[in-house]
C-alpha cells in the first residue's frame, strides 16, 4: 500500500467460493453485500486485506470474503486482530462480530483495543439477540425481552455499544444498519481512512430469533421519524419533511417543531470532533434514557489521536537508529559483565 | 559439595572445593545485591557458580518482619556445580528474622556472619525471639561472628558527605568486603562496578567504595576469621561467560531463534510472576525486531500472539500456571490452525493462586491436557537457568518447522536463579527456515502436508494469491474448508496427533547419567530438577550404588529409546515437585512400575532428600 | 435389535421385537416434530425407546441443500432398548438432500418413504444429484414407496381456510400418519396435543388433524405397504414415566438434590451448544428456588456459582468443552477453597471449536488435569438421557457431602438424545445434609476437617461470630491463614487429593455385565457409549463370546474393586470417542495393559462397530 | 437487616487479627482506616457484611476486615460478588480491586455488573501501576509511562475509570482519594446507602513503584486549585479562594475566574441525578481531554433503577405466588406427557 497502486477491484472479486449459510433473510447477507462493495473501492491490494472474526452467526463473516480471512475463537477477535495488526501494519484488517461475541464475552478486549487505538475496523452486528445458538437474549437486549433464556423476561438492562465505545475512548463511533446500503458503505470507507480503531455498530435483523428489533429505526416508512442522523457541521434535524430538531437548553437536549418558534439556526451543529466526547454521550444516550427521542444514527466521533501500532514501529525505528537495521546478535549476547575463560 | 572451614591459623589459607553462602535480611538491606555481586566475582575468577534468590511474597514487607526476609543463596566451587546447594556453610544475617528464618539451613559447625546493631529488643521482638540468641546458648551448634556493622560503616564514612541514613545503606558493602576477605576474592569487580553504577553521584560511590575496602581490611585486621579459603577456579570450557537468569535465557533464546529465522518477534503477555521478567527483558529489544504487548490478560496475550504469528512472526506468549490455565482456549485455537508459537509457563507453587513465588513442577499434566478434545502440543523443559537458552531456542525451531504451539516449561526455580552461561557464537547457531509460501500452483492447499514432518505450509496475509481461511471448526484435509465430514475429522485429529509424535524422529538419542546398561535404579527427572537429581546420582555412584539418571527435555513427544532404557533398569523412580504427574505419563506409556518421589513444598530437592530416597528404593525404608 | 419388514401381505401384521426410524428432510420440514411424537406414542403404548435428533450446524440452512439437512432417529422395541440404533430400518426422506445424506445409513432391503412432490430439478441439483434417484437404479437394494405428501395433503385440506404455504407445513403429519399405520401406532395421542397446542388456532389445530388421519386412511386404502406391523410393549418396570432429555434430565437431577438439601440452585452460565438446555430448563425453575445468570462469558458464570455457594447455594455451572477450557483457573479456586459446586460439561467436537453440534468424549483428561497445580476434582459421567437425573444428583451429593467441585460429563448424544424416565416418588430421594456450620466454638477452624471425609465445614455469610477469609493462596492446616510454610503447602495437598480420593470408600461395587470371574475379554467404557457397548456385549455373548463389559459412572476416584476386576480378563478393550484417554488412565493406575477402540468422527460407536472390535480382540485383525 | 437493629460497631471491630503486609506508606494503609470507619456506622451487622477482592496489593483488603472475605482471582471478583449477593441479597457486598485487577483483566466484568445494577459496592483502588507484580504500568497508567514492561515509555493511552463506568451505564458513580479521609467515608456511606451498582475510584498512592502519581491532585496544599469537587445541586467552584468556576458554553465547558465578569450563578449546577449521563460524561472527560482543567472529583452520578437482585427475587417470588413457596418436587418431576406402566 506504501505506494498507492491502482487497484481495479469489483464487488465479485471479494466473493470467495463458500456457500454463504446464513438463514435466507439474515441481514448480514445485506451487510456482507455492502462490505465487498465498499472494499472494492479501496485501493487495497486483496492480498492486504485481512477480516478477523470470533464466533456466532456475524462470525462467519471471513469465509465469505475471498480476501485473507481468521474465523478465531469467541469474543477474542479485536485481540487477535491487534496481534495481526502490529506484526504487519500494512495489512487492512476488518473485524467482524455479533453483540454477544464483542459486548458480551468479548466486551474486555473491545475495550482495549478501541482504548489502545490500534487501526482496526470493528464492525458489531448487533441483532440484539444470540443467533447461533439459537436465541438467547444478548447484553443488548434489553430489559424485559423473553427468549429461551429469560423465559421470564430479561432483568438485564442493555449496553449501549455507542457510549461504552465513547466511554472507552474511541476515536471513531458509527452507527448504520444492515438495510442500508449507501449510509452503511460510506460509513464503511470512512472507517478505513481514519487512522485508529474505528468502531461501527451496524443495526441487523435477525429474522429467526428477533425478527423486526429495528424495524421502527431501520424501516424505510418509519426511519425518518425514528431516528436522527449526525452529520458532521450540520444541525440536528429528523423527520418525514425535516420537520424536527433537536436543541440543547443548557446540557439538556430538546426535541422541537421547526417553523414558527423554532429554525434550523437555533439546533444543536454537530461537531464529531470534540475532543471532549461529552457532547457525543449525551447525544448517544438520548435515545435510550430519554425515551422521547430518536435515536441517532451516523458519525459520533472522529478524532486524531496516534495509533498504536505507529507508536511501536516508531520504538522499534528508533531503538535501530544507530545501527540502521538489526543490530549482530552476537553484541545482544555479550551485553552486561562477561568473563573469558581460557 | 562443601568442606568447612576448619579451625587452622588464620594466616594459612586452606583450599575448598566449594562452598555455600547464604545471605539474608530486610528487603532494604541489600540482599540481593550483596549476593549478585559475590556471583559475579567468583565467577569473574573462575568459580563454576549455582544461585537462587528467594524473595518474600510481599513487595516490601514491614522492616524486620519473619515474613519479610530476602533471601539470596548461591554455591562457588572448583568442580561443576549444578545447584545453590542444600545448606549454607555460611550465614550472613542483617537481622534478628534473617537470622531466625535460616539458622536451621546453615550447616552444623557452619559460620554466621551477624550485624550485631540490628539485634535491638524491637527487633528480636518483631522476630519472635524471647531472649537475644547472641547472648544465649541458642546458637552453640554454630561458629558464631558477630560485627556491628552499622557502627562500623558509620566511622568508615565519617568524612563523607552523605546522610547517616543513606550511610547505613552501605553497610551490606561492610559484610560483603568481609566475606571477599574470607574466601580471598579481588575487591576490583565490585569496586569497579559501583563506580560505574555511582558515575553520576560520585559521593554514593566513593561511601560504598570505602565500606567495602573497610569491612575487607576489618577482617583482615581484626582476624575475625579463624582461617581464609580458596576456591581454585573450576575447570570449565574455555569461552566468554556471563551470568543470566533462566528467565533472561529463556528471552535470549527466543530472540535468537528469531533472528536465526529472520523473523520479527512478537510478544504477546500480561504480567505475572514469576515469568514476567520475560516480558520486561523482551520489551527492551525493539532493536532486534522484538514488539511486545502487555495485554488486557493472558488470553488476549495468547490471542494476540497467534495474531502476530498468523502475520508472519514469531509469535510468543510467556505466562505462570493460573494464565496458563486461561490459555486452554486459544491454545487449542492455535493447535487446529497449525500456526508457530511458543508459549512459556514459568511454574509456581498451586494449586490456584497456590504459593505465588515459590517453586514447582505441577502443571505438567495441565500442559499436555489442559484443553477441550483432543490437542496434542510437544512440551520442552528446560532444566537450568543457562540451559533455558537452548530449551527457548529448540522451543521456536520446532514451532516454526512443525508448525504448532509448542509449551516451553521453566519454574520459578529457574527463572530467578542463575548460572554462568558460555556464550555462544551467534553464527554458529543453526538458522531455522520458516519456509513462506509464496506460490500456491494451481490451486492453493492450505492444510496440504509435508510428508515427512506432517506440517502444513505458512501462509503470510499480504502474499499476492493465497488468500484464504483459517478457524477454529473442523477443516477438511488439504483444502482447509470447514468439514463435518465424520471420516474426515477423525483423519484430521489423528493427522494433528501423528504431527506431534514425529516429532520424536529428529530427538537425539537420550544421555543417561551412570550406568547405561541398566542397573539397580533409575531416576528419572524432568526440568529444573536436573541439578539435585544429577548431583544425587553422583554422590551415590560415588559411594558405589548402582543408581543412574536420565533428565528428559522432551516430554512430549518422549525421546523413541524412553521404553527401552526404562526396561534395563530393575526400578525406576520419578522425582518430581509435584504429587506424581510425569510419573503417570511414564506408566501410561510404558507399562512400567515407576514410581514417584514428590516434594511439593514450594522448594526445589535437596541433594540430601534425593539421596535418601535412593537409599530408600535400594535398601529398603529403613 | 432390529427385524426387516417381511414380504407377507398386507392384512396380516408381522410382529417385531424393535424397530429404527429416521425421520429426514430440510429444517423447515417438521422433521424434530414428527419425530418427537413418533417417539411419544410409542412410549405410550408401552415400548422401550431411545432417540437421537441431528441438527445441521447452521440456524435455518438454505432449503434444499446437503448441509441444511435435519434428522430425528428413534428406535423403539419390545426389549430393552439403548441406543437409537445403528441402522434405520425406515427412512422417511422430505426431499432429495435427506435421502442423499441418509440413504446409506438405511440397511439393505429397508424401506424408504419419499415425498415425490419435493424432487423438482431445482432440489435434486442442490442435492447434487445428477439424474433422478427416483427413476434410475440407484435405489434398487431397497424398498422405495414415493407418494406425493404435498398433493395429497393441499387435496385433503381443500376445505381449509388456510393459506396453501401453511397447508403444505403439514405434509409432516401426513407422513407421519402413514407411519402410524405402518406400526399399527394410535393416533390419538397426536391428534390431543395437536388440539392443545393450537388450542388458539383451530383452523390450524384441525387441519393439522386431519392431514394425520388422511395419510393413516391413505396408507391403509392404497395399500401402500406390503404389510403392517407391531412392536409389543416391552416389559418394562411399572411406574409413571415420562421422555427426557439428557439435558433436561440433568436439570431434573440437580434440583432435586437442591431440594433434598433444602437449598436454592444458582445456574451460573453462558450459552453453548449443546450445553445450552440446561440453562434453558433451569430459567424456567424459578419457583423451586432457581436463579440463574446468563453471565458474560464461562469465567464469570462459574466465578458467580462460586460465589452463590460461598453464600450458601448449590452453586452450578454448565458449559460445553472451550467454555470448561476457560473454566480452569476459576475452577482451581472453588477446589481451594474448597466449596460445593457442580460443573457440567457437556461435551461436544473439538478440539476447539472443532465439530459444535456433533458429539465426543475428547474431554475426559482436560476435566482431569486442566487447572495449575494439584488439583484433584471427582469426575462423575452420565450413560444415557435418563441418567442424567441420577448422575446430576450425585454430582450434586457429593459435591455438598465432600465441599469439593465435581466434574459432571455427559455429551451432545446424551444431551439431545432422549428416552423414557421412570419419573422417582420424590419423597424417596435420599436427604443431603448441607451441615452448615453455626457454632465454632473456642476458635473457628474453617479449615479443620470431618476425619472420615476430610470435608471442611461449610460456612454461610451471615452466620453470626464466624467471619473469616478465604482465598485462593496456600492456607494454614485448620485455621485457614494464609500460610507460606513448606511442609503444610505438601500437607494441603495431599490432604486435598486423599479427600477426593476417599469419595472411593462409599462406591457401589462395580456392576459387570457378562461373566463375573473373569473371561477372554472386557470392554471398559464411560459415559454416552454405554448403550452401544452394552448392547454389543449382550450380542456377543448370545453369540458365544466370552466377553464381559464395566461402565465407568465414577472416574476420578476410580471404584477400589476396578483394579481387581481388570486383572481378572485376558484381554481389555477401551471403546471411547476420543484418541484414548481413559485407557491412559487404566494403564498408570493399574499397569494392565488395556487397549483403545477410538473412534473420533463426531457420531457414536454403532453397535457392529463395536462387535467388529470385539471380533479383532478375540480373533485378531482378520 | 431487614428489622433494622441498632448496632453498634467500631473500628477496631472490624479490624482483623491478621498482621497487615502492605509496604510501609502504602495508600491502603488509609483506605483500610476509611472502609473500617464507614463500615462501622452502617447499622450492618457484621456477620452480613462480606468483602470480595480479586487479587493485587489492593486485593488483599480482605484479610484484614474482621467481616466475611473472600479473596478470590485475579480480575472476577465483580462476577463472584454478583453471585454472592444473588444468593443471598440480604448481604452487604464489597468488592475491592487494583486497576490491574478492575481495569485490565477484569474490565469485562466490570462493566457487566455497573450494566446489571446489582447492589455492590465496588471499590477501586487506582495507583496507576501493578504494584504487585513489582511495577508494570496498568490501562490507567498513561501514554509515555516508563515502567519494567515500558522502558521506552508506555504507548498504551489510559482508559478513565469514571467514564469506562459511565459508559457502561453505572447508576453510582464516584472518585475520593486515599488520603482524604472525611470525602471517602462520606462516598462510601452513600455508595452503601444507593441501591444499586455504585463504583467508587479512590486514587492510591504506590509509594514504592509510582510515587506522587496524584501528589497534585490530592496533595493538601494543590489539591483545591488541581480538583474540582462536584457538589449536587451547587455551581462548580474551585481554587484555594474558590476564585474559579466552569461554566457551559453551549456544549463546552469554560474555567473563568470569578470576580467582576463571572459569578457564581454563571457557573454550571453540577446534577448527579440526570438520566443523560452526557453531563457526567463531558465532566469526567475534561479532565483527561482538555488539559487545562482540573480534575473532577466527588459524585458524578446517582440514579435509581431496579436492582438486579430484586428483580430476581421478583421473579422468584411471583412464581411462587400460587404455592407460597417452593411448589412440591414431585409435581416438577410430573410435569409434561406422562404414561403408566402397571
Ligand atoms: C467459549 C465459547 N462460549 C460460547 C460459545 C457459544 N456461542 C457461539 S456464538 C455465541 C453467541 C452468538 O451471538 P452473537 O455474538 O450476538 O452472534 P450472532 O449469532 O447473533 O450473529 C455463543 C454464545 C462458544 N462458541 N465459545
Ligand atoms: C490470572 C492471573 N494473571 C496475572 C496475575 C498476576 N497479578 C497479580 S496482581 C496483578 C496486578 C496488580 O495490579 P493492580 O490490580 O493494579 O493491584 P495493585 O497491586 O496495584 O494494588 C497481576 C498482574 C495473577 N495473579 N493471576
Ligand atoms: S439465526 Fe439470525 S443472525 Fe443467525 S443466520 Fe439466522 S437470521 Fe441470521
Ligand atoms: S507495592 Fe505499592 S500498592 Fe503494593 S503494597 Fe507496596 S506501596 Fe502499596
Ligand atoms: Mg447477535
Ligand atoms: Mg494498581
Amino acid at each position: 500500500m506504501s505506494e498507492q497502486p491502482i487497484i481495479s477491484l469489483s464487488r465479485s472479486d471479494l466473493v470467495s467460493d463458500q456457500e454463504v449459510r446464513w438463514c435466507p433473510g439474515c441481514g448480514d447477507y445485506a451487510i456482507l453485500k455492502h462490505v465487498q462493495s465498499a472494499l472494492a473501492d479501496l485501493q487495497v491490494p486483496r492480498e492486504n486485506m485481512v477480516v478477523v472474526s470470533g464466533i456466532g452467526c456475524a462470525a462467519r463473516f471471513p469465509y465469505y470474503m475471498n480476501t485473507y480471512g481468521f474465523h478465531t475463537i469467541h469474543g477474542r477477535s479485536p485481540a487477535l486482530a491487534t496481534g495481526v495488526k502490529m506484526a504487519n501494519p500494512e495489512l487492512s484488517v476488518w473485524v467482524v462480530g455479533g453483540d454477544g461475541d464483542m459486548m458480551s464475552i468479548g466486551g474486555n478486549h473491545l475495550i482495549h483495543a478501541l482504548r489502545r487505538n490500534i487501526d482496526l475496523t470493528i464492525l458489531l452486528f448487533n441483532n440484539e439477540i444470540y443467533g447461533l445458538t439459537k436465541g438467547q437474549f444478548s447484553p443488548t437486549s434489553g430489559l424485559g425481552k423473553r427468549t429461551k433464556s429469560s423465559p421470564l423476561g430479561s432483568i438485564d438492562p442493555a449496553f449501549d455499544p455507542v457510549s461504552l465505545a465513547l466511554g472507552a475512548g474511541a476515536t471513531f463511533v458509527g452507527r448504520t444498519a444492515d438495510m442500508w446500503g449507501k449510509h452503511c458503505q460510506a460509513m464503511l470507507k470512512e472507517a478505513h481512512a481514519h487512522k485508529g480503531a474505528a468502531f461501527i455498530e451496524i443495526l441487523q435483523n435477525c429474522i429467526i430469533f428477533n425478527d423486526g428489533a429495528f424495524a421502527h429505526e431501520v424501516g424505510k416508512k418509519t426511519k425518518d421519524d425514528a431516528t436522527v442522523e449526525l452529520i458532521h457541521g450540520e444541525p440536528l434535524i429528523f423527520g418525514k419533511e425535516s420537520q424536527f430538531g433537536i436543541l440543547a437548553d443548557g446540557l439538556e437536549l430538546k426535541v422541537v417543531e421547526l417553523g414558527e418558534e423554532f429554525s434550523a439556526e437555533d439546533l444543536l451543529v454537530y461537531d464529531k470532533t470534540k475532543l471532549n466526547p461529552g457532547m457525543a454521550q449525551m447525544i448517544a444516550a438520548m435515545g435510550v434514557s430519554d425515551g422521547s427521542l430518536p435515536l441517532p444514527v451516523g458519525m459520533f466521533r472522529q478524532v486524531q489521536r496516534p495509533t498504536y501500532e505507529h507508536s511501536m514501529e516508531d520504538q522499534v525505528r528508533s531503538a535501530q537508529q544507530d545501527t540502521g537495521g538489526k543490530p549482530p546478535l552476537q553484541s545482544l549476547f555479550n551485553q552486561g559483565d562477561t568473563w573469558t575463560v581460557d | 559439595m562443601s568442606t568447612p572451614p576448619s579451625s587452622a591459623p588464620p594466616e594459612h589459607s586452606e583450599q575448598l572445593e566449594s562452598v555455600v553462602i547464604r545471605f539474608a535480611g530486610d528487603s532494604g538491606d541489600g540482599v540481593q545485591l550483596t549476593g549478585t555481586q559475590f556471583t559475579k566475582t567468583s565467577a569473574l575468577v573462575g568459580n563454576d557458580i549455582s544461585t537462587l534468590p528467594d524473595f518474600p511474597a510481599e513487595i516490601r514487607a514491614p522492616a524486620g518482619t519473619l515474613f519479610g526476609v530476602s533471601g539470596f543463596q548461591l554455591q562457588f566451587g572448583s568442580t561443576e556445580i549444578r545447584t545453590p546447594g542444600d545448606r549454607p556453610d555460611v550465614l550472613v544475617a542483617f537481622n534478628p528474622a534473617a537470622l531466625k528464618t535460616n539458622i536451621d539451613r546453615l550447616r552444623k559447625g557452619g559460620l554466621v556472619l551477624i550485624n550485631s546493631a540490628s539485634f535491638t529488643s524491637r527487633n528480636l521482638e518483631k522476630a519472635g525471639y524471647e531472649s537475644n540468641p547472641l547472648e544465649d546458648e541458642s546458637l552453640s551448634a554454630w561458629q558464631v561472628i558477630t560485627v556491628d556493622m552499622t557502627k562500623l560503616t558509620r566511622e568508615a564514612l565519617k568524612e563523607s558527605p552523605l546522610r547517616t541514613k543513606d550511610k547505613d545503606r552501605a553497610k551490606n558493602l561492610f559484610a560483603l568486603g568481609m566475606v571477599y576477605f574470607l574466601y580471598s576474592r579481588p575487591l576490583e569487580h565490585t569496586i569497579s562496578w559501583l563506580e560505574n553504577k555511582f558515575a553520576k553521584k560520585p559521593d554514593v560511590a566513593a561511601a560504598n567504595v570505602k565500606t567495602l575496602k573497610t569491612g575487607y581490611y576489618y577482617a583482615e585486621t581484626a582476624e575475625v576469621f579463624r582461617s581464609t579459603y580458596s576456591v581454585p577456579e573450576a575447570t570449565v570450557a574455555p569461552g566468554l561467560y556471563r551470568n543470566v537468569t533462566g528467565n533472561q535465557a529463556t528471552a535470549l533464546g527466543l530472540v535468537s531463534a528469531a533472528r536465526k529465522a529472520d523473523l520479527d518477534l512478537f510478544l504477546g503477555s500480561y504480567p505475572i510472576t514469576p515469568a514476567s521478567d520475560i516480558l520486561h527483558e523482551l520489551s527492551n529489544l525493539r532493536a532486534h525486531g522484538v514488539k511486545t504487548l502487555q495485554a488486557e490478560d493472558e488470553i488476549a496475550a495468547i490471542c494476540a500472539a497467534i495474531g502476530a504469528s498468523y502475520a508472519g512472526s514469531l509469535g510468543i506468549t510467556s505466562t505462570s500456571g493460573p494464565g496458563l490455565a486461561l490459555k486452554g482456549e486459544a491454545l487449542g485455537l492455535a493447535m487446529m490452525v497449525e500456526l508457530p508459537l511458543v508459549v512459556i509457563n514459568v511454574q509456581r507453587g498451586g494449586p490456584s493462586t497456590g504459593l505465588p513465588t515459590k517453586t514447582e513442577q505441577a502443571d505438567l499434566l495441565m500442559s499436555m491436557y489442559g484443553r477441550n478434545g483432543e490437542s496434542p502440543i510437544p512440551i520442552i523443559a528446560a532444566r537450568s537457568p543457562a540451559d533455558c537458552f537452548a530449551a527457548a531456542f529448540e522451543a521456536a525451531q520446532v514451532a516454526i518447522s512443525t508448525r504448532t504451539p509448542v509449551l516451553l516449561l521453566t519454574d520459578g526455580y529457574l527463572a530467578n536463579g542463575s548460572e554462568p552461561w558460555a556464550i555462544p557464537q551467534a553464527d554458529e547457531l543453526p538458522n531455522i527456515d520458516p519456509d513462506f509460501l509464496l506460490d500456491g500452483g494451481e490451486v492453493l492447499q492450505p492444510y496440504a502436508r509435508d510428508p515427512e514432518s506432517l506440517s502444513r505450509p505458512w501462509i503470510k496475509p499480504g502474499t499476492v494469491g493465497l488468500e484464504h481461511r483459517v478457524g477454529g471448526l473442523e477443516k477438511a484435509d488439504l483444502t482447509g474448508n470447514v468439514s463435518y465430514d465424520p471420516a474426515n475429522h477423525h483423519r484430521m485429529c489423528s493427522l494433528r496427533r501423528d504431527k506431534v509424535a514425529r516429532i520424536a524422529d529428529s530427538l537425539p538419542p537420550t544421555t543417561i547419567t551412570g550406568s547405561q546398561t541398566g542397573g539397580d535404579l533409575l531416576l528419572v527427572g524432568w526440568g529444573g530438577t536436573y541439578g539435585s537429581i544429577t548431583t544425587a546420582v553422583h554422590k551415590a555412584r560415588a559411594a558405589g550404588k548402582d543408581v543412574s539418571s536420565v533428565h528428559l527435555r522432551n516430554i512430549n513427544p518422549l525421546p523413541p529409546d524412553l521404553g527401552d532404557i526404562l526396561r534395563r533398569y530393575d526400578k525406576i523412580l520419578v522425582p518430581e515437585l509435584n504429587l506424581g504427574q510425569l510419573v503417570r505419563i511414564l506408566r501410561a506409556e510404558y507399562l512400567v512400575d515407576a514410581r514417584g518421589c514428590n516434594k511439593v513444598q514450594g522448594l526445589p530437592f535437596t541433594v540430601n532428600e534425593l539421596i535418601a530416597a535412593i537409599d530408600a528404593e535400594l535398601y529398603g525404608e529403613a
